[in-house]
């Protein structure tokens, strides 16, 4: 039990971090490459505890959907400044 | 005993791999040096750990989880390929050189790009 | 299977060592290349777990991670390419 | 365990309350909006987990006579919510390029024809 | 025109990537659909999978291959049919003499086949529909209002 | 009878499938479907007023068959009661007069189509709003709601800041749907149903902190979505950018959705009516509501705006009434929802048909249009007459029971600002019908010609209920609101129909009492008690005329402008129109300050709208906790 303790304390670290990188971020691409890397720790938090299906559709909308129609997006108002 | 030997082996192995990986991601000089560096996790890491969690399976005779587990480290090991190539040549493009470059073949190749 | 889940908290341990890459990363293709990373390390922790709580329908998530991770990464290679 | 999952909840909403607050890109206040979804939904989920509990769904092998589930309700009511969020996000990216397209800018700040 | 056809050619590990995970991914989506009612997943999440198979489609082989292989159109009357289905599948319930939404149909099947449990399988399958069709719909606008872009 | 709830939310959004399918090129087959769809429901709805209405039960339905089981709420129910009926009946009225006036009025906009899909999913949604009998029902229905209200706003992209007003509505929108998630999320933590009746009875005299969270949260939640004041810096620009069969339907049903949800919360959901501090919160945010929203539309040059300023400042008339919570201010405030919905709704139908006629809706731009536009002058001027309150018409009856409870419940500073609010509600419907339908005639209207027929009906089908409800309040009261109001304060019932009988003096432990329902239409007339209200009423307009003049800025006499001249008969009379900025113009020199400062406020920046509702918030949830136990 305890090391599945420290397991979920990691990855909630890791969320907070990867959601503060989004928010520090100034530039929009690399700030929406963070809300990705954020969705998918969510994803795995969720499974963490145990919730397979709110697991696969935060993998499918945070990880897949949600970066493809940002960054579609960011093309298309090309406001990037991409490095 | 000694299928619980070989599986500790494995894990151990790819934990390995994917801590040189990580550990050149964070200390390689440039863009492309760290991308072969993070090539390392995707492959070898991937790899040994996929394995040490399938033999635990099939010695469980837990059949469904082996192939599942074997069929993600497949597609890890495809995908990140696919994905390694196509960011460097999209940051090649992008105008990202490595440094202390001595050849450069893509340019040479293609004088146009 | 207790050791299972060590092998889970090293590899969350590298996913957190990444972000550094990830804040740091001069470009955006090192950005992106960590978070390449950090979604297969993501796949491998969640293989791990699952056979630590024994229920194989957790494989299904890193099945989706696994195929469809890296549409975002080529994404943003074509971005970069400007040939989107 | 789970309290360090409240912390982070609420650490998440503030976080994207700050985003909406403070930046003035119309892109980045929905990527704040995204970040509150998250953190809603890992509320959520959080409230409804059971140490012990196994994932709520049945299956022949696998499940142990004692082993118990964690609360189903939280977890159809996150579904709802991510699916809906994941609709404002379309919606809202296809008003920005609408946006862009006629005002030329993402500036909040000069997005603002109808005032007074 | 030219130049367009000359840059296919050219990124062909990309376009093999995506001839081989489409079908993949196709496989992966429907049998999170189909399997809704058994494993996790269910009518969502599968549609979103399979959609996210037209950016596949779309990076192998740009935007005037998916234009050619889609009619906006259909897709959208498609999505509507779906939440038809769906809605029908809740008045059946009243039909057969119950309230809406009820369970009918569960003779057919056994307790964990994948054709079992009755209506909640067809409404399940019809929400996949709706979603893979209506994200799918999302997806290709959003290519389309790229499109102008890509030709110079 | 038992199926006809849910019946008549599936039509509608059938309706809005069906409409994609075979409605995608052909215009008659959509309007159609359109008609038929809302012609069906309000059928349903209205078949419903015998057995709820008359006869006084409560319909419950469980869908999926899943019946509580040992006393505890596993499925999703819906419940049907006086209350939610009578909302029901408003949004389906609106449903239809607002398709009916659709058809026509839509003819110059192209993609239709997806005009009567929003607008049927926005209709359903309100339906399942009012009907539903779950908190977490109730958040998704309002998911929906706002989510077509946001496609309906940039419906007419093309005009002038329709994508801003739909961006600004759907990013406040999307925060209120946040706090009413979190709260619903956090009374299920405390109780673990989601079941309205059962969370009701599991909450009396059982407030936690958590409780008390939930319920800051979801006040603060159903607040923005009713637009009460911090809250409702979108709702103007989404009024004024949506086309006016939208925003009729704005005003008739997704405010009163939200003033619904307010209701249910405070009086079903945690008995917080008990407390004298909720009233009087309420009563402060209506109050002010209704001042700024008033003062507001004073200054505003756009018809559409003006009305959505004014839609604002009535939703403030039914919070304030809402508040009071006797018997009397719930038959107020409840009167004065059916009555704002009728109106308002009028107003935006007259709007409407002013922009389809001229194109236009400046008040600068627009006048003398009476002439060439009779029948419509002859509406509007009935709906200005029942929003500013005159005799015979239904505004009258209802902000008369405003002042009434109010003035009984010894908070006469409320009514004194309501007179207030009403006089200035008069004096900018002045200006309005002075600029566009008096005064001089533009130029380029000499070829305006009156609204086709189609248009016309739902405008003379709403002043004649304007006329009915003002003229025989009695049948109105006695057959729509106070069954209403009994529902709303009879929560014994609620509970018992849908849990069973004898849950609720099961947990409650008695039955809670009924207070005895005390109407007194013909008026409450206390000669020395109103005496000593316009002696307070003189002394407060004294006040504000001293607060804001006497300051020796000189007025602009000696600019060389033409309009300020002389005016004798005989010179070319291009200048003797009065304009609408040009009314008035004394009250605003003299308030200046204020409506500078309230202009300066309205500054259109999304931040700092986001940041009135996060602030407000906050300081619902620090009231509530310092003050509610």
């Amino acid at each position: 039990m305890n090391s599945i303790v420290i397991l979920n304390t990691l990855v909630i670290i890791a969320i907070i971090v990867s959601a503060i990188l989004t928010v520090k971020f100034d530039n929009l691409l690399s700030s929406i490459i963070a809300l990705a890397v954020t969705g998918s720790f969510v994803a795995l938090e969720f499974i963490l505890l145990h919730a397979p299906d709110v697991a696969i559709a935060e993998a499918a909308v945070g990880a897949v959907l949600s970066p493809v129609i940002f960054i579609i997006t960011l093309k298309k108002v090309k406001e990037g400044k991409e490095r | 005993m000694i299928v619980r030997i070989i599986i500790d082996l494995f894990l151990i192995l790819g934990c390995f791999f994917a801590f040189a990986g990580a550990v050149g991601l964070l200390r390689m000089p440039d863009s492309f040096t760290r991308m072969q560096s993070s090539t390392n996790i995707a492959t070898f890491g991937v790899l040994w750990t996929v394995l040490g969690v399938a033999v635990y399976a099939f010695s469980n005779q837990n059949f469904v989880f082996g192939i599942k587990t074997v069929m993600i480290g497949i597609f890890i090991v495809l995908t990140s390929a696919v994905a390694g190539h196509a960011i460097l040549k999209g940051g090649y493009k992008h105008g990202i050189r490595p440094e202390n470059l001595v050849v450069d073949e893509y340019r040479r190749d293609n004088p146009n790009e | 299977m207790i050791e299972f889940v060590y092998v889970g908290i090293f590899y969350v341990i590298l996913a957190l060592m990444l972000l550094y890459r990830v804040l740091k990363g001069p470009s955006v293709v090192d950005r992106a290349v960590a978070a390449d990373s950090i979604d297969i390390l993501t796949a491998i922790a969640l293989i791990v777990f699952s056979i630590y709580s024994n229920r194989s329908i957790y494989l299904d998530i890193a099945l989706v991670l696994a195929i469809l991770g890296f549409l975002g990464t080529v994404l943003i290679a074509r971005y970069l390419e400007g040939r989107l | 365990m789970i309290l360090v999952n409240y912390i982070a909840c609420i650490i998440l909403i503030v976080l994207g309350f700050y985003v909406i607050l403070t930046k003035k890109n119309i892109l980045k206040i929905i990527i704040g909006m995204g970040l509150i979804d998250y953190g809603i939904n890992l509320l959520i989920i959080s409230i409804g987990f059971n140490p012990g509990g196994t994932a709520p769904i049945f299956t022949f092998t696998e499940l142990k006579p004692e082993s118990f589930f964690v609360d189903p309700v939280p977890q159809a009511l996150t579904l709802t919510s991510i699916v809906i969020g994941a609709c404002v996000t379309a919606m809202a990216l296809s008003l920005v390029i609408k946006i862009k397209e006629k005002y030329g800018t993402l500036d909040a700040d000069k997005v603002r024809r109808l005032n007074g | 025109m030219m130049k367009g056809k000359n840059r296919q050619v050219k990124d062909v590990i990309v376009k093999t990537a995506a001839d081989f995970f489409t079908p993949i991914a196709l496989v992966l989506g429907f049998y999170i659909i189909l399997h809704g009612h058994l494993s996790p997943g269910g009518g969502f999440q599968g549609g979103v999978l399979v959609a996210s198979a037209v950016v596949l489609i779309y990076l192998g082989y740009g935007y005037n291959e998916v234009s050619k292989k889609f009619n906006m159109e259909i897709i959208k009357k498609n999505e509507a049919l779906g939440a038809i289905l769906f809605t029908v599948f809740g008045l059946a319930g009243i039909i057969y003499g119950s309230v809406f939404f009820a369970n009918v149909f569960t003779n057919i099947g056994d307790v964990g086949d994948l054709i079992s449990a009755g209506t909640i399988m067809f409404m399940n399958n019809s929400v996949g529909y709706k979603v893979l069709t209506g994200v799918g719909f999302l997806i290709l606008l959003m290519i389309g209002l790229l499109a102008p872009d890509n030709d110079n | 009878m038992q199926h006809f709830p849910i019946l008549s939310i599936v039509t509608l959004f059938l309706g809005a499938f069906l409409t994609v399918i075979f409605g995608s090129k052909n215009e008659t087959v959509r309007k159609f479907i359109a008609l038929v769809a809302s012609s069906i429901s309000l059928i349903l709805v209205l078949m419903l007023i015998k057995p709820v209405m008359i006869k006084n039960n409560v319909i419950q339905y469980w869908l999926g068959n899943w019946r509580p089981i040992h006393d505890w709420a596993i499925g999703i129910g819906l419940e049907v009661d006086a209350l939610g009926l009578f909302f029901g009946i408003i949004a389906v009225l609106t449903i239809f007069l607002s398709i009916i006036f659709s058809f026509k009025y839509t003819k110059k906009d192209s993609e239709t189509d997806k005009y009567y899909v929003l607008f049927l999913m926005l209709s359903g949604a309100v339906l399942g709003l009012v009907f539903t009998g779950d908190l977490f029902n109730m958040f998704v229905m309002i998911e929906i709601m706002t989510f077509a209200a946001v496609g309906l706003t940039a419906f007419r992209n093309y005009q002038e800041g329709a994508l801003e007003a739909a961006f600004k509505y759907l990013v406040l929108g999307s925060i209120g749907s946040s706090m009413v998630l979190a709260g619903t999320i956090t009374i299920y933590s405390q109780v673990h149903t989601l079941n309205m009746a059962q969370i009701s009875a599991l909450l009396f005299n059982n407030l936690t902190p958590s409780a008390l969270f939930a319920f800051a949260l979801l006040l603060a939640g159903f607040s923005l979505k009713a637009f009460v004041v911090p809250f409702h810096p979108a709702a103007p620009d989404a009024y004024m950018s949506a086309p006016s069969s939208v925003s009729m339907a704005f005003s008739g049903m997704v405010n009163k959705a939200g003033v619904y949800a307010i209701i249910r919360l405070v009086y079903v959901l945690f008995h917080a009516m008990d407390f004298k501090s909720v009233q009087i919160l309420l009563i402060i945010i209506g109050t002010i509501t209704m001042f700024i929203g008033v003062t507001m539309a004073l200054a505003q040059n756009d018809f559409k705006r003006l009305l959505a300023f004014h839609s604002i400042s009535q939703i403030g008339y039914v919070i304030t009434a809402v508040g009071v919570s006797t018997a009397l201010g719930l038959t107020a405030g409840l009167y004065h929802a059916l009555n704002h919905t009728l109106f308002k709704g009028l107003l935006f139908l007259t709007a409407g048909a002013i922009f389809y006629a001229t194109g236009t809706t400046d008040l600068n731009k627009l006048g003398g249009l009476a002439r060439k536009m009779p029948q419509t002058a002859a509406i509007f001027l009935i709906g200005a007459f029942s929003i500013s309150g005159l005799p015979p018409f239904n505004g009258f009856v209802s902000k008369w029971l405003v002042y009434q409870a109010t003035f009984q419940a010894n908070l006469a500073p409320v009514t004194i600002i309501a007179l207030l609010v009403s006089v200035m509600t008069l004096a900018s419907f002045i200006k309005v019908a002075q600029s566009i339908f008096f005064g001089q005639m533009p130029k380029e209207f000499e070829n305006v010609k009156e609204v086709p027929l189609s248009m016309r009906i739902p405008m003379w089908i709403m002043a004649i209920l304007c006329v009915i409800t003002g003229v025989l309040p009695n049948i109105v009261t006695k057959y729509l609101v106070s069954p209403a109001v009994t529902a709303a304060l009879n929560i014994g019932k609620y509970i018992d129909l849908m849990m069973g009988n004898g849950y609720s003096e099961k947990i409650l432990g008695k039955p809670i009492e009924i207070p005895a329902v005390d109407f007194t239409l013909a008026g409450y007339w206390d000669p020395i008690a109103w005496l000593v209200l316009f002696a307070l009423l003189l002394i407060a307009v004294t006040i504000v005329a001293v607060a804001g003049g006497f300051n020796a800025v000189s007025l602009p006499t000696e600019v060389d402008d033409p309009k300020y001249d002389v005016f004798f008969s005989g010179e070319a009379s291009e200048h003797s129109h009065v304009k609408g900025n040009d009314l008035f113009w004394g009250l605003k020199h003299d308030l200046r300050h204020y409506f500078g400062f309230m202009h300066d406020a309205h500054s259109g920046i999304i931040n700092d709208y986001a940041l009135w509702a996060i602030f407000t918030t906050t300081i619902f949830i620090v009231y509530i906790f310092l003050l509610v136990p």
